[in-house]
């Protein structure tokens, strides 16, 4: 089983050279810390800043160069700056080659649900619905059960919708995930993970081939 | 030359009154309107509606506003960061519309374009399309979207002009020129105010066209959200 | 009887401090000759440049610097460059004051027709059909009647159209005339015309106040 | 850092083929992707529709491609200054599209920008609207148009790095920017071709993910259509 850091590890290897990647909070955000030193990559954060790169020294933050979950950042060579227009063209006209984010619920159809528990107070959605309605590529990283136990892959979400049948890959601390036509498709094991634990912990339907290897850290 | 320049930020809000739209730049507290909020503050005026992609802090950027209840609605993408924003809204007393930040950041562009309606992917399928006009292009779906309509837009810049031309600085840049031009009065806000000619015409983010008034900022916070460092070891 | 610059020198009055200005060619490029020096006003083109200052002296010519007529330009303090898209945001955005424009045809309702003769090369419209149908206050500069003698102030434009009702005032060799709910109204004689005159040459329904002063130029 | 630059022109050409669309920045002779165009003459791919606001004139810019009769449609808001173009149209050797400055302008943007269509009040009641849905908002009619489709797009800026980004010039600047990213591919040529870094991240014009592959250009003649100047007495 993975921690948050190894669910990012093995996201990091579906990075390739050459891409423009957004990061959502939490694991997501991780997830640049385990993209090969041999492939060229950069952030896009969607406040308007392309180049993203590590956080400044102590004593060198600017309160004018932030990431979208508002932290201190720094720029790289090539890096640029420019308005919240040109950042959601950027997502929206498909330039940012992959979206990485969190779910609260992912369905086998390929919808999913991160933005609001009906009830609880409701922060909004900030960039995620543009995210996930504009990428051709979107992966999904989060726990495979919630803190309840519960599956969070799903026959249909039952939390509101982010985005309609936008998830192609999910990466959980159990497995890797495919969305295909009928249901998810069993990829890989996370280390020492059975793929009966896989069943049980996953409610939508399952597609599990005859050969699933574990997975390569 | 068309001058825009006025003496602060009370001369600059002449005009604002109760239950208007306004329009904030800034994204988190970064590149917000300091003195134009201040100044908002001050004049009390309220049953406002404001459309800005946060809603500040307590008590930074338009936490301020909420603290005096100044604020009947809010049409944000995102509003965390704030529990008197959390109370007023859970207890009725705000309203407050969730837009995608895409969408969001080109319906501003779309009032400043003079374009009535766009179609956009963002929120297809979900709550935020419901009574919305759909279609489809090449096989996707899309959600048809209006500009909005806000009587002031408030927005911060680092250097500007006397002819109201602006220059943003790194991620302070956000929504700012998207609102800019895109209410009925733009008032611009900004750290360093310059003769005309001060400034390359090559490297003017937003021509002075969009700005209606413009004055030199003060006491600048800038105050940081998540202060992320590495340390030397 | 006006000649080119002197209905230039009329539309000029028209030109208020403060005002944001897009001149088309032909007689509307002269009006920038005409207007007070005592007011302040900024001149717009579409291909990008806000500011326009007086030609370049000899020598000075720069190849990435022209205005809409594709003539090498200078630009004042206060100027600035953008793009195309961002150009017609001002215009279509209604954040230009005034366009002054030529046409072949102007109709009693405001339409106007200045872009295609049927049967004839067609350059094109270039930026005519945005300004038209997006400026509050458009001025047309025109002869009042063409090289046959025929009028250009028709009840309906017999040419295909620019745009539709949207022109408020022309400014012809013989009159100023604006447009009312029932027609041609008209508000002044040029120097040496008479009102019989004004009515031959206009097809157009015309209603002609009690008095109509003559120009003040 | 993600690397554009490739060697010259053929390099950057590679995979453009007979009946393409594409999309030429410059408006008149000003801001031309000078070496793309002679480039394409030189290939000889034919039975193009090129989206450019201007066709050039006989011997310069997008006339090179008409003498060589290797464009089958013109999509432009004005076309003047060019006999060759004109015995073509009216020979119906060739196709023209007149669409409004600034909705083609809007059209490239919105394809770069992932909006599929949009209204605009140009051409409404003129025959640019025949067949187009048309709708009123706040009492003004309005056209919707969809956005381009491109194979390539070819672009000019003054200068670029290795990443891709581009700074423009002067009112060379403008369908440029916003036809870069508007094409499956956009391949921008610049006048002076620096390492990354060399440039202001703040003052870019276009951010390098809007171009797929950048070369130095050269032998730029950059011809001035209309020459008018001021003589000093």
């Amino acid at each position: 089983m993975l921690d948050k850091n190894g669910i990012a590890r093995r996201i990091a290897r579906e990075v390739k050279d050459g891409y423009y990647v957004n990061l959502g909070i939490g694991i997501p955000t991780l997830v640049a810390n385990f993209v090969r030193d041999d492939i060229e990559v950069e952030f896009q954060s969607e406040n308007g800043v392309l180049g993203m790169g590590p956080f400044p020294w102590e004593g060198e933050e600017d309160p004018d160069i932030i990431n979208a979950g508002k932290q201190t950042i720094t720029t790289l060579p090539g890096a640029s700056f420019f308005d919240s227009s040109m950042s959601f063209a950027m997502i929206r006209g498909q330039h940012v080659d992959l979206t990485i984010l969190g779910a609260m619920e992912v369905a086998e159809n390929g919808d999913i649900a991160n933005w609001k528990i009906p009830g609880k107070m409701v922060k909004g959605m900030g960039g995620a619905m543009d995210l996930v309605a504009s990428a051709e590529n979107i992966i999904v990283a989060m726990m495979h059960t919630n803190k309840a136990g519960a599956s969070k892959l799903l026959e249909r979400c039952t939390l509101p919708l982010t985005g309609v049948g936008c998830v192609k890959k999910i990466v959980t601390n159990l497995a890797v995930l495919e969305v295909g036509p009928e249901g998810f498709i069993l990829l890989e094991r996370a280390p020492g993970v059975s793929v009966a634990e896989i069943k049980a912990a996953t409610a939508g339907r399952l597609h599990i081939p005859d050969e699933v290897p574990e997975m390569d850290l | 030359m068309i001058v825009k320049t006025v003496a602060n930020a009370r001369e600059a809000l002449k005009g604002v009154s109760d239950s208007m739209t306004f329009m904030f730049g800034g994204f988190g507290l970064s590149g917000i309107p300091e003195n134009a909020i201040a100044e908002l503050v001050r004049l009390g005026v309220k049953d406002l509606t404001c459309i800005s992609n946060n809603a500040g802090v307590d008590d930074f950027g338009l936490g301020l506003l909420l603290q005096q209840r100044q604020i009947r609605k809010m049409i944000s993408s995102y509003v965390g960061e704030n529990d008197e924003f959390e109370r007023q809204m859970l207890s009725g007393e705000l309203e407050v519309e969730l837009t995608p930040q895409g969408t969001l950041a080109e319906k501003c562009r779309a009032a400043q374009a003079g374009i009535p309606a766009f179609y956009t992917p963002a929120g297809y399928g979900t709550e935020v399309a419901a009574g919305k006009e759909t279609r489809e292009y090449n096989g996707k779906m899309y959600v048809l979207e209006p500009a909005y309509e806000a009587d002031f837009a408030f927005v911060k810049a680092w250097k500007g002009d006397e002819a109201g031309n602006l220059i943003f600085k790194g991620s302070a840049r956000n929504f700012n020129p998207v609102m800019a031009g895109a209410a009925k009065v733009t008032v611009a806000e900004v750290e360093e105010l310059l003769p005309a000619g001060a400034l390359d015409p090559n490297q003017i983010h937003i021509p002075g066209i969009f700005v209606k008034r413009i004055f030199q900022g003060e006491l600048y916070e800038k105050r940081i959200e998540q202060r992320t460092v590495r340390t030397r070891s």
